[in-house]
This record gives C-alpha cells, structure tokens and sequence, in this order.
C-alpha cells in the first residue's frame, strides 16, 4: 500500500490489530468507530461470525481530513484471533503499514500472546517483509481487570517486548488507552515514512 | 477418496451429489467455517484453510451484498484454468450452512449448479431439527470448531 | 534564506499603530535604493516586522526578477559569516554578498551576542549602501539602545529613516482576526472574534495562535463556537482530553470531560480532537521535514562559499518538490565545480577563486573558463629528441656525471636535487642534460620535464613581463616534474630572472621535483648566481666533467665515423685520438677535417691521409660541406656548437625592454 | 448476436409439437438463449444436454466417426434434439414425441449455419 502520493498529495495507511483471539482487537475499532465524529469515519465492515468471533477482519475507515496540506487517510483492520482462521489472517496483513499488537494481559492468555506473535512474524516473513522494518506497538489490553488475574505492564513487557517497542497499557472496552495506541503507532509509520527513504516514497 | 461427516445424516445426500455432480472436492460447513462434512479431503490442514478462506469469502460477499442492499447472493462461481469453484449457502432447519465444491473438466458448472440445488434440497430434508446446537461459549469457540475436524479425520 | 510566501503587502492589517511603517516599506519596495536607504524598522516581536520585511522582498523580486536579494536574520549571517571563516571561503563570502542588490536583515539586536561580527557588518553596509543597494533592517528595539553597538554603524545604519512599530488598537486587532479566519476558510462570527481581540495579549502572533487553537477546536465541535466557548477555550484550560497513556485500573468509568462543549452526539471529541491534532504535527513534521532538510544544505553551501539559488527556490515551491534529487543535482553541481576549481589551480592558482566557480547554476560558464585557462599553458620547452644517453660517450671524464644522470633518472627528485654539471664548454654538459631529460622521459611517461638554456629562459621571461602574464609564466614552470637549465653563467647581469629562477628552483626544492643545472664553473665561482642561489645549487650533488682522456676521444672518434659510415684504419682512428682536443666538440673538429678529404662512401681513411688533412694545408671546402660542417678550428668553440647557436635572433628591443625597466 | 438467436428459437417454436428451444453454452452447461413452455426445467435441460453432447463427441471421437452433426433421443414421453454449433454452442429442442422432426431438424441446422458466420 503506498503510503504518501505526492502527485495526488495524500497520505494513507493501513494499520492492522493483531493479537491471539479475544484479546480485544475488535473491541479497539469498535471505540474508536464510536468517538469519531460522523463525518470522519466511514461505515464499519464487520465479517464476522454468528458469535461475534472476527471471521475474515473488521474494517475501519477514517479520514482525518487536509493536514498540511495532505488528505489524510487511516484504514483499521482487525484480523481473527484463532489459529483456526491463520489463512484469511495471513491475507489481510497484505500491504499493512502498521502493526498494533493487541495482547491480553491476563495471566492464563501469556503463551496465547507468545504463539500470536511468532504467528505473526511468520505471516510477515511468508509476505517477504522483514518485521524488523515495520512499524509496530504494543498494547497490553483488559488492564481493568482484577490485578491477581491479569500481569501488570512491566510484566507483559518483560515477557513480550523483545523489540524495544512502545507499549500501552489499555482497556479498550471503555475507551482507555484505545486512543493513545492509535496516536502511537501513527507516530511511529509516519516517522518510519520520514526516516525511510528521505524522499518519500513516491507513485 | 473419502467421504466424511460429522453428523450422519448428512453422508447419504452429500455422497449422490459428488457422484451426481462429478466434484472432486466439498464442504459443507456453518458460516463460520466449522465443518460438517467433507469428501475429497486427505488432510485436516487443508480443510481447514479451505474451511475458513469459504467462510471469509462468503462473509465478505456477504458484506458487499449489504453495501448495495442486496440481501444475499445466491451462488458463487469461479473459473479457473483447471478447476471451478462453486460457493453456495444453503439454508436448513439447522441453520444456514455454507456448501463449497471444486470440480474439474470432467464436469460443468451447469451441472454443479443443477446438483447443488437438488443437494441443498436434500440437506433441507434430512437435518434433523432438535435442538439448536447449544451456542457456543465464547471460550470454547475454537475447541468446537477443532472438534468437528477431529471428528472428520478420526475414522 | 527563504521569503515566506504568506508574507507579502496584501496579507498585512494596516492600522494606526504601523501605518507610517508600512507605507515606508512600501516606498522602499517600489523603489530599492532610492528614497530611505537604509530603512530601519523597530519594535517588539511579534507586530510584524519580518512581516514588512519579507514584503518588501516579495514585491521587489516580482518588479526586478535579476535583482538578488539576501534576507538573513542577522544570526545568520554571522552563521554564514563563521562558516566561510572556516571553510577559508572568506573572499567568496565577501564577494558573493556585494552582489546583493537588496539586504534585507531581521533581528540586529541579536548583534550583542556576536560583537566579533559587527566590523563584517559594517564593511558590509558601507560598501552596499556606498555602491546605492537598498538595506532595510529590523529590530526588537532603537539601534540607539542597543548597548555596545560601535557608534559608526549606529550612525551608518540609522543613516536612512527610522521607523517603529507599535501594539496593534482593538480595531486593528479584529481586523487581523477576520483576515487569519479568511485565510484559513473558517467560519467564525464576529463577537467571538471580538471576544478574543479583548482577551488575547497585543502582539500578532499570540492573536494567530488563538485563532488556530479556535479553528482546530471548531473543526472538531458539532456546535458553531460561542464567545463563552472561544473565552474559556483562550482562558488556557483546553477541555481535558481523555487520560493519556498512564491509564491504570482507575480508569473503569468513561472520564467525564473536564471544560466545555461536550458534543452531544457521538461520544467525547476531545480524544480524537487530541488524536486528530497529535496525527496532524506528526504529519506536518514528517511531509515538511524537506523544507529542513534543504535549509541545513543552504547553509551548508552558502558557508563553503557557494550560491544556492536553485535550492532557495526549492524552498518557495508550493508542490514538494523531488528533494532528494534536487540536493543530489546540487551536490553534483558543486563537485564539478570543485574538480574544475583544483584543475584551474593547478595553473592559475589565483583564477581558482573566480565567481564563476562558485555557481553551480551557471556549470557551462565555469567549464568554459577551467578550458581557457588549461588552455593558456603550453607544456614547458622538451628536451631535443636527438641527444640521448645510448649515443654519449662514457669515458673516464664523465663516469660519473653520467651515473649520476642515471641515478637521478631512476628516482627524480630523490637521489641529487639538484645535480650541477660543470666542465669546459664542449665537455659534453648540453648532450648529457638533454640526455637526461630524454631518459626521464623514457622513464616515466606523463612526467612533464623542461628542458632549456637559460638563454632562452631569459628571453622568455623578458616577453612575458612585457606581456604581463608572469602568473601564467611561472605557473607554466612549477608545473613542470623536472628543471634541467643550461648554461647557468649566462644569467650574468639578469637581476629578474636571477630572483625568478630562485623562486622556482625553491619550489622545485620544496616539492621534491628534480632540478639539473649546469653551467661553465661551479657554481661558487659564478658571478651571476646569488649568494642563496649558489647555496640552493651547491646543496645537491656538483660534478664536473673534464676533458676526454685519450681513450674517450678514441671511441668519440669510432662513433663519429661510424655516424658518418666510414670505414677506418685503426691507426688513422689511434692518429685521431692520440691529437690534442680538450673537449667532444674539438675531438669532432679533428674528424671533420679529416673526412673533408676524401668520399666517405668510397675510400677508407688512413692514417696518412689523416695526418695530412690534420697537419697539411686545411683543403677549401666545398660548398656543400661548408654548410654542414663547422668551421675551422680555430673559432670559439662556442659558436660552432649546433646546440650553442641561436638560430633566430630575439628583437632586440625586447633585450633592451628589461634593461630598461 | 442475442437477436439473432432469439429469431432462431422462435422459428424453431413454431414447428407443431415443440414444448422448448434454447441455446446452451457447450462448456458450461448454462443457459445461452432459452424459449420454454411452462414446465420446462430449463436448467437441468441446459446442463444434461450439455453433459450428452459432449459425451455423444467423445464417443464420435473415438469410434473416428468425425463431429457430431445432431443428436436425436427418443423417449417414451418425449424428443430431446441437440444440435452442436462448433466452437462453443448448442442449439437444444424439447419436443412431444409426434413431432416433425425433419422440419426441426432442419430449422435447427439452418439456426446452425446462421450462428456459424
């Protein structure tokens, strides 16, 4: 996916949620749909099963309008969770500019996240992507829950944050955190943007 | 090339179709992937690839359907070189299932087309209607669908 | 540095606090250089100064387009300044910024924390506003009131008009408002701005950075902004966005927004207010970022001397332009002309500094002047083809010149710098040194070797001062590998050429580049040499070459003959060799005269017949072979040398012409 | 091209006896043009005749009897006549058992020859 088109002057990039199953990917699109302003959001696509499990991605689109400049395009992707569904997870990590790593901070989904992650630096790799290069968050969701069920962020990271990355604690079911990832991991593709190649990748 | 199914009632209209029809792969599975019957499969791994991306089209079909008001689609078909792909759902006392069949040249998708809808017909007839299954715990949402592919490959 | 293109006459509020200053500007825009020069403008930051300023550029650059206009503020200057100090660019600098047709120089009071600049300043401004270019300054405060500032450039740069600029009246305050809310296409009603006029402090900024804050928030809020809203919005508590990354457990409940305008639908916008705002920096840094990018390389080049218009240009494009390209071009650019500026020095280190190589928009111009100059230098005169080593005849008087020739031909530079050969007239010196030359030559192809007498060193040194290229003359010389001068003697009475030849023998010296001088005596005993001269020539290796001992003049008489193909009794060849000759030459003359009786093709020389031609009546020669064949002995050996003779005679004149001076 | 082989088919209707007429994709099975009575299952008649005739060539084929002209199947309730138009068409006829199969016949080869050009 191109990320800045300066004949057409306009940025767009695909950030994708990824993370073992129910660890809340969906449930961070599901908020931010929720406090954006109409006009700045498109309709949320949701392919889903009868229970609410993410089948092929949910799909967000939102348009932050003219910044310097640039139409600014974001598009949120959530992938399925269950190693079931690994086939069509693997298609909608196509093209993604960003990566938030959902990962459930409760204790007993520990080797969930591990498996969700090496799962994911295969997919990359199968794509030809070195996920060194790409920029990625962390987020340690369901914070709200009992502190004896969950780990505490030093923790998680400790156990998951073998790259450095910035992390954020969070509860996406009501709001907190959901946010500031989004702001995280914009930073870190835009930078990525600015650093990369000098000139912009261009059409 | 086996033919095997979770429920029993399902073998008998699943065999006259592959015959009938001339497909050399099918699933017959819920909109989520999880199967209920098979032929042609010798491996769970790729059923369960076949499985999910079935579902996945069919949700994102689905979802395209929505967008310009549609209700559903009806049937799917793609032709390839040397397969076609015929995607259909079908809807029983059970639930609405989802029906995937790969055939070759030997067939053609007229044929499918005509055998699908005597086999969605038969489906409708021999699912039995107690209970609902049982919805299932988010938990054990992925054990469920691992058990049916179990099940499959167990015999 | 670049103009702002927002900054122009027609965006400035002109109201009562700045009227006299803006119609100023305006004047000195419609005509640079004629009404107030220098026009000083004065007041606190923030009223638009560099608004005026960057104005006045705009206008003059689209009336006079070729005018080159220079807007620094004055720490950028003194940053240009301190870079070409550096870069030992200094010339360049001083040069590049005469060529300003308009100066435009913003904040002068940082000139207290750099008074080492103030005389570059002065300089500057004395030698613009001497030759009429138009100088418009700006300052937080009067250039009287600016401590240590040197009372010359107090009274130079007040020289013009002086002008303030005050706190913009309520009026003028709204005024600006309404202009920065048209500017940015948003809609906002006119109590609120008036509201916000009342609120904000005088200067103009602070009154732009309200209107933003209140764009962005009415961007974000379903409902139109009320003069509440927009008061406690400026009163400096935004509405408090959602609780940032540190959200720990207490965060169970939905913060309720602290603050105002809570849009009703949709939930609180203050979270993607703050998103949205957050996204926007990111992305004006990461898409500006060029613009930094080509500021640093502007400087970076403007300190090493170089004009970067094509980059300033870049900087005024509206499109983002193909940064990384443009830079490399320019890069490009400026290495040729570093390539072409070391070639050019080569030979004219002076010409290495021309403007023209400084310009890496005009490459044409610059390649069109390194071909002049490297055209301008023929090689230095070559050592004649026809002496070599293989035809000098070694013998017992030369040994060991010769094998000092050859060691200096196997390591020039190395082994004797310089060698001086002396010897008697005829002793063979001129073959040797011309051999040599043709040795190294041999040796190492590429190597540029002059080879000359200093007859002819003389006479050319003459014409170039009547000519005036001495520059090129001597540049001519140093860049040749090798010296090797004949007949040092003759530099009797020549005072300038005496001092021209040490410079170059010193240079010579300093780079290690092989010098072979020879001359009639050694050089203690040459009048002609200055003291340091002798000293330069006595502190390589001096040899002399004495006259041939028997058996050298008996192989000079075999190879002469055999030259000639004829065939020889020994003991004609013994007779030969056993007559008196104290020099080559004078062994020639014997041999000559003895051919001159007989047809070499036909009879062979006996000694009979040599005695007879060397002791008899010398036989009149014939025509043919007068020519040819040097005269009777008894003429100064000199004049009877092929290589001594000057064949053309120089213009007297020009003999007299240094005489003269 | 459709008009073309709309006009075909009605000719073809209007031999007495003559329950259905369609135009049959070879490859597919699918339905191309189709004029059917009441009752007639287009779309198994489509895809069987289609499955038939590319049998019927495989068996031309291999006994080395050339391409198949016509194909005519007689049935206690009924005449199925199919009639390949090379490359990738067929012309089908549903019909009672009296009917004219010459004059159908000869409709049909002729609806052939005009799709042909």
């Amino acid at each position: 996916m191109s990320l800045v088109n300066f004949t057409t002057r306009e940025i767009t990039c695909k950030i994708v949620y990824y993370g073992p199953g129910r660890s809340g990917k969906t449930t961070n699109l599901q908020y931010v749909y929720a406090h954006v302003p109409d006009d700045r959001r498109g309709r949320m696509v949701s392919l889903a099963t009868q229970t609410d499990r993410t089948l092929f991605f949910d799909f967000l689109p939102l348009d932050l309008g003219t910044i310097s400049g640039f139409t600014t395009k974001f598009q949120l992707y959530t992938v399925p969770g269950q190693v079931y569904y690994n086939a069509t997870r693997k298609l909608v990590l196509q093209g993604a500019d960003g990566i938030v790593f959902v990962a459930d901070s409760q204790v007993r989904q520990l080797d969930e996240n591990l498996e969700s992650l090496r799962n994911l630096q295969a997919n990359v790799l199968e794509q030809g992507v070195d996920i060194r290069g790409l920029p990625m968050v962390l987020q340690f969701n369901k914070q709200d829950l009992p502190p004896e069920l969950i780990l505490a962020p030093g923790e998680l990271d400790q156990a998951l944050n073998f790259r450095g990355l910035t992390a954020f604690p969070a509860d996406a079911l009501h709001g907190a955190g959901v946010f500031e990832t989004l702001k995280g991991v914009a930073a870190e593709v835009l930078r990525r943007l600015s650093q990369g190649d000098g000139a912009v990748r261009r059409i | 090339m086996s033919t095997t199914v979770v429920e029993p009632w399902a073998e008998e209209p699943l065999l006259r179709y592959v015959a009938q029809s001339g497909a050399r792969l099918v699933v017959v599975m819920t909109p989520s992937g999880q199967v209920l019957a098979q032929h042609g499969f010798a491996r769970a791994v790729d059923l369960m690839a076949a499985a999910a991306l079935g579902a996945a089209i069919m949700a994102a079909s689905g979802a395209l359907a929505q967008q310009l008001g549609e209700r559903a689609f009806g049937a799917l078909f793609h032709a390839g070189q040397r397969h076609g792909i015929h995607l259909a759902p079908c809807a029983t006392p059970r639930g609405p299932l989802v029906v995937l069949t790969v055939f070759g040249k030997e067939t053609s998708i007229g044929l499918v087309e005509l055998f699908h809808e005597e086999f969605a017909a038969a489906l409708h007839r021999a699912a039995p209607a107690e209970a609902v299954r049982a919805p299932v715990l988010a938990a054990d949402f992925e054990a469920d669908l691992n058990r049916s592919l179990t099940s499959l490959f167990r015999r | 540095m670049d103009l702002n293109p927002r900054f122009r006459f027609d965006s400035f509020v002109v109201g009562a606090s700045n009227r006299v200053a803006a119609e100023a500007a305006r004047t000195v825009a419609e005509a640079p250089g004629a009404a107030y020069n220098p026009l000083l403008i004065y007041g606190r930051s923030g009223l638009g100064k560099t608004h005026l300023l960057q104005a006045i550029g705009f206008q003059v650059q689209e009336r006079a387009a070729d005018l080159r206009l220079e807007y620094l503020t004055f720490e950028a200057f003194v940053e240009r300044y301190h870079a070409s100090l550096a870069a030992g660019q200094l010339e360049p600098f001083r040069v590049s910024m005469l060529e300003t047709g308009l100066l435009l120089l913003d904040d002068l009071q940082f000139v207290l924390e750099h008074p080492e600049a103030q005389a570059e300043l002065l300089w500057l401004s004395e030698a613009l506003l001497g030759a009429g270019r138009q100088m418009v300054v700006a300052c937080d405060r009067a250039p009287a009131a600016i401590a240590g500032l040197d009372e010359r450039l107090i009274s130079r740069l007040a020289g013009g008009l002086v002008v303030d600029v005050t706190a913009p009246d309520l009026a003028t305050r709204v005024a600006i408002l309404e202009r920065k809310v048209a500017e940015r296409g948003a809609g906002i009603s006119r109590p609120v701005l008036e509201t916000v006029a009342e609120l904000t402090a005088t200067n103009v900024r602070d009154l732009v950075g309200a209107v933003n804050r209140l764009i962005a928030f009415q961007a974000v809020s379903e409902t139109p902004l009320t003069s509440e809203t927009a008061r406690a919005l400026l009163a400096g508590e935004m509405p408090g966005p959602a609780p940032g990354g540190a959200a720990g457990p207490d965060a169970a409940a939905p913060p309720a927004p602290a603050g105002v305008a809570t849009a009703a639908a949709g939930g609180e916008p203050d979270e993607f207010a703050a998103f949205l705002s957050a996204v926007s920096t990111t992305v004006a840094e990461t898409v500006d970022a060029w613009r930094g990018q080509v500021g640093a390389a502007v400087l970076r080049w403007q300190g090493e001397g170089y004009r970067t218009r094509p980059l300033e240009q870049l900087l005024l494009a509206e499109e983002i332009p193909d940064v990384a390209g443009a830079l490399a071009a320019y890069g490009a650019a400026v290495e040729e002309l570093r390539r072409l500026a070391a070639e050019v020095a080569a030979f004219d280190p002076a010409a290495s500094g021309h403007a023209c190589l400084r310009d890496p928009e005009h490459l044409e111009e610059a390649r069109a002047f390194a071909e002049r100059v490297r055209a301008g230098v023929e090689p230095p005169p070559a050592p004649a083809r026809g002496l070599t080593l293989a035809d000098y005849v070694r013998g017992t008087a030369n040994d060991a010149a010769v094998r000092a020739v050859e060691a200096v031909v196997a390591a020039p530079g190395a082994a004797y710098d310089p060698l001086f050969l002396t010897g008697a007239s005829g002793t063979g010196k001129t073959h040797l040194l011309h051999a040599a030359g043709n040795a190294l030559l041999a040796a190492h192809p590429g190597l540029v070797v002059a080879c000359l007498s200093t007859q002819v060193f003389v006479e050319e040194l003459a014409q170039t001062l009547a000519a005036g290229r001495i520059e090129w003359w001597r540049s001519r010389y140093r860049h040749a590998d090798a010296l090797l001068l004949d007949d040092l003697q003759l530099l009797a009475g020549r005072e300038q050429a005496e001092q021209e030849l040490f410079a170059l023998v010193d240079a010579f010296a300093a780079a290690r580049k092989q010098l072979v001088l020879t001359a009639d005596q050694p050089p203690g005993q040459l009048a002609a040499l200055s003291a340091r001269l002798k000293t330069r020539c006595e502190a390589g290796l001096v040899l002399e070459l004495t006259a041939p001992d028997r058996p050298m003049r008996a192989e000079l008489v075999r190879r002469l003959l055999a030259a000639r193909d004829v065939a020889a009794v020994p003991d004609a060849v013994e007779y030969l060799a056993g007559r008196p000759a104290d020099s080559a030459r004078a062994v020639q003359g014997l041999v000559n005269r003895a051919l001159a009786r007989m047809d070499p093709a036909t009879e062979t020389l006996t000694a009979a017949t040599a005695r007879l031609a060397v002791e008899g009546r010398a036989p009149r020669p014939s025509q043919a072979q007068a020519i040819s064949a040097p005269r009777a002995a008894g003429l100064d050996p000199l004049l009877s040398s092929r290589e001594k003779v000057v064949w053309d005679w120089p213009d007297i004149a020009e003999c007299l012409v240094e005489e003269w001076r | 091209m459709s008009d073309a082989l709309q006009q075909s088919l009605d000719r073809l209707a209007r031999v007495r006896g003559m329950r259905g007429s369609m135009w049959v994709a070879a490859e597919d099975g699918l339905t191309v043009a189709q004029l059917l009575m009441e009752g007639v299952r287009g779309k198994a008649v489509a895809a069987l005749a289609a499955s038939l005739a590319r049998k019927v060539s495989g068996t031309a084929g291999a006994v080395g009897a050339g391409t198949v002209r016509f194909v005519q199947m007689e049935t206690a309730s009924g005449t199925l006549l199919v009639a390949p138009a090379p490359p990738d068409l067929l012309i089908v006829a549903l019909a009672d058992p009296q009917v004219n199969i010459g004059l159908a016949r000869l409709e049909m080869l002729r609806a052939v020859r005009a799709v042909a050009r």
